[in-house]
């Protein structure tokens, strides 16, 4: 017998146009931390969707405990004591938390010893009592749809581990956190590894691995590269072995030349549905050659800014103006005519139709005029050629081409989409909301570059983004939010992380 | 058509004769099934085949009702047939087609065929109308002897001349009743139910619009049985179901007169039955004669109205069917005889009287 | 006056349990447009079953109302299994397989009514006739004024429905099953992720929604003609759906729904009658019920929402 | 073992024809269309009859295929004719809903708007004695404006106040109805045939009994500018920004949002070119295939056309081509009956399996694919 809790042999899975699993075989032993780590698009969640039971595979064998499984289904996995966290969280928006976690092994009562009905208010109490032990407190009785992300992460954990898994399998669980919430989460999870469970980790930080993890392999384009001990190996080697060249992680960039103001936000407010203040009368100026960063915890109104200078959100106090122009009330398309690119957070509800194919999304800004349509008429040929265009300059890749419905591709693809998109607008003012986000770490590079590229061409930039390394690195002038409110600005060569960090966390103001 | 034509028509028809005259039968929506006016003029056409036993049938449906639609069905089967019959008002157009194929013969029941040009009358067309206004006495007078709350009424669907002929008729009988018999039976209108005739006359009764709304039909039926109404005359065609459904469920004594055809089996409830008599036009029977006309030789087009001379119109009166009193019964039969002599001539739509004021009352 | 109460009832209860059906449907996240054909189907079966048994038996057709409503039941569960097995097992497109089956109801029952009666009795009658369903009055509290009228000349199939339609909020909200079937239709795929089979959570909705439709057509068989006939396709399944999504696929909120239709209705009526105007006005005020119901929307559509994975063909890949 | 393969490569040929992707828009439905009429066969084999000559019949009634026989001035060519008179609606109908669909909207309500536009049309147009010359244009011009209105209001509500437009259109379609009815029974009733008085010859865009050659044929003007209209649709949809943003709202309001297309005017236009298409086929309807109005009836086309519409796959050429077939099953439902003696429902029952098995479509493809990737698989094992 081998000393594997699990073992995936010679996994072969294929889409369409893709082999996503060629041929991997890995094992993983009982009590660790086991990292996968590959570009996106390499196969990471497919291999681990097969073990989640989401998918059969081609070919192979896998084998649990040392006995052999074709695990068919999540409620196999399940019953195997498998569970996973996925990247798209799949919970009810509209039900309590409890709800939720309780969902497929439901506690039941009988009322009148005749009629048997879920027994909600026992498993809220038992929901809170394993909530305290793991250390992820949370309000049994609130909606999914009141919570952050975070919280949203914290009912998909607990959800596994309601079903007493041993075997867990998180797939980029950090690409949606705050550093604050990522220390907090790989504390969890070396908690519970701690606790004798095998834990199963997808990421594209390295550091994260080399943090938590006891091994880690490395996929390319389906194919298993290779398992390395991570305590042997530098951050520096995995980059490379998983991108198949140097990587750097410091982008090189030269002291930015600021010119003239191309964005003014002037008292800026904004209300949500609820009228409740998100966004309370910030100000601030970009320049051309600048990039200008917001920095802070999800969620305290730094998506509704991006929104509101993109006109996705009215108004309901103060100005904005761009190149001297007020464009507080313009339409979006104006916006964008006048010179906004958007890199929205969404990518999936707002950035791309999924179901239409990528050239279309590529050309998704500009369809309406010269040269893409004269008079009204579309002409198919200039799609085509733009698409294939952006394809070779932003390294896109899909298992069709142009004509690959962009549902299919990998979720890094279609952040790649977007951004080329966005960039070829060429527009005097772009906005960056979390650009990287699950993005691999070779594209991370060339993301970053390509920033800074546009401001080296005078561009003004406005990148949101929840991860403070990203924002340390790039930034030329940082702005902390939190609450809603502005709480700093100042250069980045001014600012240390650990400032930064404390404004956000509304423990420091001017 | 010049007359050489229809000459040479009349020996093709005889040779038809020999080797089976092929007919066909083109209806309303609801088919030669609907167990009444439809199905009334199959069966003649069966009867017909019973004795012809060469001869076939068809019946083919048109499934809109609208009178277009009602022409192009049988422009769509024509060439195939010698004979079509068609049952209903929506067929008034085929004298076209009638034209166009001298051939053919066609008949027609409950309506007058079209004007081609000045033409009114054609050769092949045999146009058959019924007196209703007699059967609708003979249902008027049942309800006013029969009456205990002293109030009647009756249902309509659309205000055409045979509905109305119907209306007339009962209002009569129930008159007839008040003088000669001495009662005292009001006739009961819902006020919001009055109808038009086809000339745009307010012509009073309840009229539920339609031939086919069984709700209204309910909903008539259940107001009038608020008004304490016992008798109800329903000549609403598939509405009347509703009515009919009404009295039912009201459990009480109410009772209904059928129409076009017996229909005591619609009046089963229970170990009960509501239906009192029917009130009806002998269709199968003369649809049946002028199909022997037809194989016979004798086939003669023209438009005609049917009366109780000829048997033709009358009300049911055999034992297990009805459910009226001896006394009323041959009360009925005396005036049916009056009738039949035309000393009674009830109140129709266009023929002068009114329910009111009428020859024999 | 009491006219409209004990009319608007009567019809907006057959409604209301054909809309309940639909909630069923609509909230595992099958749109139901084939509601309409479930009813009309389920009431072909029961009023067939009915003849048929009369007639083997030779029982009084006018004791087999509840025999009538079971068969009913059964029968438009049956039927709805083409919907179900469309939607669900050939991922057919929801709208294309309602829209189908409405088509097919109409055509067989029409089809299979004139063709058994043919085969049966000898005539080949485009109805079955049906004995009348029996009405009640409690006595006492009818006396009441207003209010009494919904306890006089009540169809016992009323009783039926409200019985239910509450046991029906009950497996809806607080069973597991009710839980696992609302999750379906907001995001399948944690249902899914759980363990639990969507499709055959979908199935079981579907099939109710038949079983409940059937019901209430069966219902509108007895209320309208005591008969059935291609009379009972009059477009009630359609006014049921339009009910469920004013309701905004809520049970409570839907019978209120269904409530305004059945009393505009009868109310329309009652004033077209009671302010003697010629028939054709009776057609103006039928309007009311319609009417109403968009003005109201107007109001109180602005947080209504559909159930989120409503209509969507669910696979599991798919994200 | 080798049993086992020829078994196999039996199933890949049985599913080559349909296996080509490029073709599958129109394969499957071709597939389906067979399928189902093997079904029908079975039920007319069922009740007794002779399922060939029932189809036979069924086209000949068509004017498809010669019948043995015809009426005076009626010959093969105004069958066809008529065939094409009584399919000109259904075409505008099923493109009506096929363009609410591309935007995903759902127009349940194409009865309603055909009765309004053609009930405006006859009253301003076909009663007024105009010449044919304007009155024609005029009809379809009326047709169009009175339906895209009301089809815009639709768009509008939902817009505006987020009212589904399934219950929009289902109040719209009774309250069109009981309104018109009421206008009809109190100003415009023909008290003979209890339908609105019948419209001028001018109006009508159907010329009748035209005489031809000792033939009296219907020519359905409107036939020619269904078949345009669809090109003309297919065109939009297709290559112009119109159709993009109808398309991409229809996929996702969000991204569409975003990329500057306006959400709301977009909801709205797409209902008005619905709806005009629904006026177009409602004035065709009355105002060409007939010449009156039933009250308090609405057309079963508006519901029929959803079906078809989806049999083409919501593509305004498949619509065409849905649209015939439909027809010709209608259209010949009469003589099948007189010649076959198979009740007319079977006719409805024969559309409903073609819908039926239509609507497996993305099931069949489901399975080719299936099918196709394990035969692949297996060659490739092989070799
Ligand atoms: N259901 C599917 N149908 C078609 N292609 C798919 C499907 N699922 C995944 N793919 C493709 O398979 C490949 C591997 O996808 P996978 O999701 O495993 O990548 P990944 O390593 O998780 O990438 P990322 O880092 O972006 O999350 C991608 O090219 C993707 O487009
Ligand atoms: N064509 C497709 N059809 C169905 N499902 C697909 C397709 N393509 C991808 N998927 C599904 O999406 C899942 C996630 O894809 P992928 O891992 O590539 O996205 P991602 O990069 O991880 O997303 P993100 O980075 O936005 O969180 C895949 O595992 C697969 O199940
Ligand atoms: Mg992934
Ligand atoms: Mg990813």
């Amino acid at each position: 017998m081998s000393d594997y809790i699990v073992e995936m042999k010679h996994i072969t899975k294929r889409f369409p146009g893709i082999v996503a699993n060629d041929d991997v075989s890995i094992g993983i032993k009982k009590g660790e931390i086991f990292a996968l780590l590959g570009e996106n698009g390499a196969g990471k969640s497919t291999l681990m969707s097969i073990l989640g039971g989401m998918y059969e595979p081609d070919e192979g064998e896998i084998y649990i405990r040392g006995e052999k499984v074709q695990i068919s289904s999540p409620n196999h996995a399940a019953k195997l004591n498998i569970g996973m966290v996925h990247q798209h969280f799949k919970l009810v928006s509209d039900y309590t938390i409890t709800e939720n976690i309780i969902l497929g092994v439901e506690p039941m009562k009988k009322f009148a010893g005749l009629f048997p009905y879920v027994d909600i208010r026992n498993a809220n109490r038992k929901i809170e009592e394993l909530s305290k032990n793991f250390g992820l407190e949370v309000d049994p009785t609130k909606k999914i749809a009141d919570l952050t992300v975070s919280m949203q992460q914290r009912v998909e954990i607990l959800k596994v581990l309601y079903r007493e898994a041993e075997i867990l399998i998180f797939d980029e669980p950090t690409a949606v956190l705050t550093p604050q919430e990522i220390e907090f989460l790989l504390g969890i999870i070396e908690g519970l590894r701690n606790g004798g469970k095998t834990i199963i980790l997808i990421t594209h930080k390295l550091e994260e691995i080399k943090k938590v993890a006891d091994r880690c392999a490395v996929l390319n384009k389906g194919n298993l590269v290779d398992v390395l001990d991570v305590k042997e190996t530098s951050t520096k080697q995995m980059a490379q072995l998983m991108v198949g060249r140097e990587v750097n992680f410091e982008s090189a960039k030269a002291p930015a030349v600021m010119k003239e103001e191309v964005l003014k936000v002037d008292h800026l407010t904004v209300k949500n549905e609820d009228g409740f203040e998100v966004v309370k009368d910030v100000s601030f100026t970009i320049h051309s050659g600048e990039i200008f960063a917001i920095a802070g915890v999800a969620d305290n109104g730094q998506v509704e800014i991006a929104d509101a200078i993109a006109g996705l959100t009215k108004v309901s106090g103060g100005k904005v103006l761009l190149q001297g122009k007020d464009i507080t009330n313009e339409s979006i398309r104006n916006r964008t005519e006048m010179g906004i690119s958007y890199i929205p957070e969404d990518r999936q509800s707002f950035g791309l139709v999924l179901d239409f194919d990528l050239s279309t999304n590529l050309a998704l800004k500009q369809y309406y005029r010269e040269p893409f349509a004269s008079k009204g008429i579309l002409s198919k040929e200039e799609f085509e050629q733009f698409g294939s265009k952006l394809i070779d300059k932003y390294d896109i890749r899909s298992g069709q081409g142009i004509k690959t419905q962009v549902r299919s591709m990998s979720g890094g693809n279609q952040q790649k989409a977007i951004i080329a998109r966005e960039i070829e607008l060429q527009s005097p003012l772009m906005i960056f909301v979390q650009p990287t986000r699950g993005v691999d770490i070779g594209a991370i590079e060339n993301i970053h570059k390509m920033m800074i590229q546009q401001r080296d061409q005078g561009k003004a930039i406005l990148l949101v983004s929840l991860e403070l390394d990203e924002i340390m690195n790039v930034a030329d002038t940082i702005g902390v939010i939190y609450n809603g409110q502005l709480q700093k600005i100042a250069s980045s060569e001014s600012l240390t992380t650990n400032e930064v960090g404390e404004y956000m966390m509304g423990a420091k103001h001017e | 058509a010049c007359g050489n034509d229809s000459a040479n028509d009349k020996k093709a028809k005889a040779e038809a004769g020999k080797d089976g005259l092929k007919i066909a039968i083109v209806t309303s929506p609801s088919g030669v099934d609907d167990g009444s006016f439809n199905e009334d003029n199959y069966n003649g056409i069966l009867k017909f085949i019973e004795n012809h036993p060469t001869a076939t049938v068809k019946a083919v449906k048109e499934e809109t009702g609208d009178p277009a639609a009602a022409v192009q069905a049988v422009a769509d089967i024509v060439a195939d047939y010698d004979v079509i019959v068609t049952p209903g008002f929506q067929f008034a157009g085929v004298s076209s087609i009638a034209v166009e194929n001298p051939d053919k013969i066609f008949i027609l029941n409950d309506s007058e065929p079209a004007p081609v040009g000045d033409q009114k009358k054609f050769e092949n067309i045999y146009a058959m109308n019924f007196a209703e206004q007699e059967s609708g006495f003979f249902a008027g007078m049942a309800a006013a002897l029969e009456t205990k709350s002293n109030k009647v009424a009756v249902v309509n669907g659309i205000a055409y001349p045979s509905n109305v002929n119907y209306q007339f008729g009962f209002e009569s009988g129930v008159h007839y009743a008040n003088k000669v018999f001495g009662k005292n039976v009001k006739l009961v209108e819902l006020s919001g139910y009055a109808g038009n005739d086809v000339n745009g006359t307010d012509v009073g009764g309840n009229y539920a619009g339609s031939f086919a709304d069984e709700a209204t039909g309910k909903v008539i039926g259940n107001a009038l049985i608020k008004q304490d109404v016992d008798i109800i005359f329903v000549a609403a065609g598939g509405t009347g179901n509703g009515v009919f459904t009404a009295v039912k469920e009201a459990k009480g004594d109410v009772k209904v007169i059928g129409v076009d055809v017996d229909q005591y089996d619609d009046g089963v409830n229970g170990s009960k039955n509501i239906v009192l008599t029917s009130g009806v036009k002998f269709m199968s029977m003369n649809i049946e004669k002028a199909l022997n006309a037809v194989v016979d030789g004798t086939f003669k087009g023209g438009n005609v109205v049917l009366y109780a001379d000829t048997d033709s119109t009358g009300f049911i009166k055999e034992e297990g069917r009805q459910q009226l009193s001896e006394d009323t019964l041959s009360k009925l039969n005396e005036a049916y005889e009056l009738v039949k002599d035309g000393t009674i001539v009830p109140a129709s739509n266009f023929n002068g009287h009114t329910p009111e004021k009428f020859p024999g009352l | 006056m009491d006219t409209i109460i004990i009319d608007g009832l009567s019809f907006a209860l057959p409604l209301f349990i054909i809309a309940i059906g639909g909630i069923y449907s609509e909230k595992s996240g099958i749109t139901n447009l084939a509601l309409e054909g479930f009813q009309g189907f389920g009431a072909f079966i029961g009023a067939m079953s009915a003849v048929l048994i009369a007639n083997a038996f030779g029982t009084d057709i006018q004791n087999l109302f509840y025999v009538a409503l079971l068969f009913a039941m059964i029968g438009g569960m049956g039927f709805s299994i083409i919907h179900a097995v469309l939607s669900i097992k050939f991922k057919a497109d929801q709208v294309i397989s309602g829209v189908v089956i409405n088509i097919l109801a109409l055509a067989l029952t029409t089809f299979l009514t004139t063709q058994i009666n043919a085969l049966v009795f000898g005539a080949a009658s485009d109805k079955f006739r049906l004995g009348v369903s029996e009405r009640f009055t409690i006595e006492g509290v009818a006396n009441i004024p207003v209010i009494g009228a919904v306890f006089t000349n009540v169809y016992p199939f009323e009783v039926i429905i409200i019985v239910i339609a509450f046991f029906a909020w009950y497996l809806l909200y607080k069973t597991k099953f009710g839980m696992r079937l609302r999750a379906s239709g907001e995001n399948p795929h944690s249902v899914d992720a759980a363990g639990v089979n969507v499709s055959k959570i979908r199935f079981s909705a579907v099939l109710i929604s038949g079983l409940l439709s059937g019901l209430g057509g069966m219902c509108f068989a007895y209320s309208i003609s005591a008969n059935f006939s291609s009379n009972i396709y009059m477009g009630y399944g359609f006014l049921a759906i339009a009910a469920l999504i004013f309701g905004n696929w809520r049970i409570l909120p839907t019978l209120a729904a269904c409530l305004l239709f059945g009393f505009a209705k009868s109310g329309g009526a009652f004033i077209a009658q009671s302010m003697a105007l010629p028939s054709s006005f009776t057609d103006l005020f039928m309007i009311l019920p319609y009417v109403l119901t968009l003005l109201l929307l107007i109001f109180f559509s602005k947080s209504n929402r559909a159930p989120r994975a409503l209509g969507e063909i669910y696979d599991k890949g798919k994200r | 073992m080798s049993k086992d393969k020829k078994k196999k490569s039996l199933r890949y040929s049985l599913i080559r024809p349909i296996s080509n992707e490029k073709w599958q828009p129109i394969s499957i439905p071709f597939v389906s269309i067979i399928i189902s009429f093997i079904a029908a066969a079975i039920v007319i084999l069922l009740i007794g009859k002779n399922p060939l000559q029932a189809f036979y019949n069924l086209f000949q009634g068509a004017g498809i295929l010669p019948k043995p026989s015809y009426a005076g001035y009626k010959s093969m060519l105004t069958d066809f004719l008529s065939l094409l008179n009584a399919m000109t609606p259904l075409v505008f109908a099923s493109l009506a809903v096929a363009v609410a669909f591309r935007a995903g909207l759902f127009n349940i309500g194409v009865s309603g708007q055909m009765l309004v536009s053609g009930f405006l049309a006859t009253i301003i147009v076909g009663y007024s004695g105009l010449d044919a010359i304007i009155a024609k244009p005029l009809v379809l011009l009326i047709g169009m404006v009175a339906g895209g209105l009301m089809g815009g209001l639709v768009g509008w509500l939902k817009y505006k106040f987020n009212i589904n437009e399934v219950v929009t259109t289902i109040m719209l379609n009774y309250i069109a109805q009981y309104v018109i009815s009421f206008f009809i029974q109190m100003y415009y009733i023909d008290p003979v045939s209890r339908q609105s008085k019948y419209i001028s010859e001018a109006a009508r865009l159907t010329l009748v009994n035209v005489e031809i050659a000792n033939l009296k044929m219907d020519i359905p003007l409107g036939f020619i500018l269904a078949i345009i209209t669809a090109i003309l649709i297919k065109f939009v949809m297709d290559k112009t920004v119109v159709g993009f943003e109808i398309k991409a709202v229809g996929n996702n309001r969000n991204a569409a949002k975003y990329a500057g297309i306006k959400v709301g005017r977009n909801t709205v236009l797409a209902m008005v070119i619905s709806g005009g298409l629904a006026g177009l086929a409602g004035v065709t309807y009355y105002l060409g295939y007939f010449s009156s109005i039933q009250p308090k009836v609405l057309s079963s086309i508006g519901f029929d056309s959803i079906a078809v519409s989806l049999l083409g796959n919501s593509h305004p050429i498949g619509v065409i081509f849905s649209s015939f077939l439909v027809s010709i099953i209608d259209q010949g439902s009469t003589y099948m009956s007189s010649q076959a003696g198979i009740r007319q429902e079977i006719s409805s029952v024969i559309i409903g399996l073609i819908l039926l098995f239509s609507a497996c479509g993305a099931y069949l493809k489901h399975k080719v694919s299936r099918l196709k990737e394990k035969e692949v698989d297996q060659k490739e094992s092989e070799s």
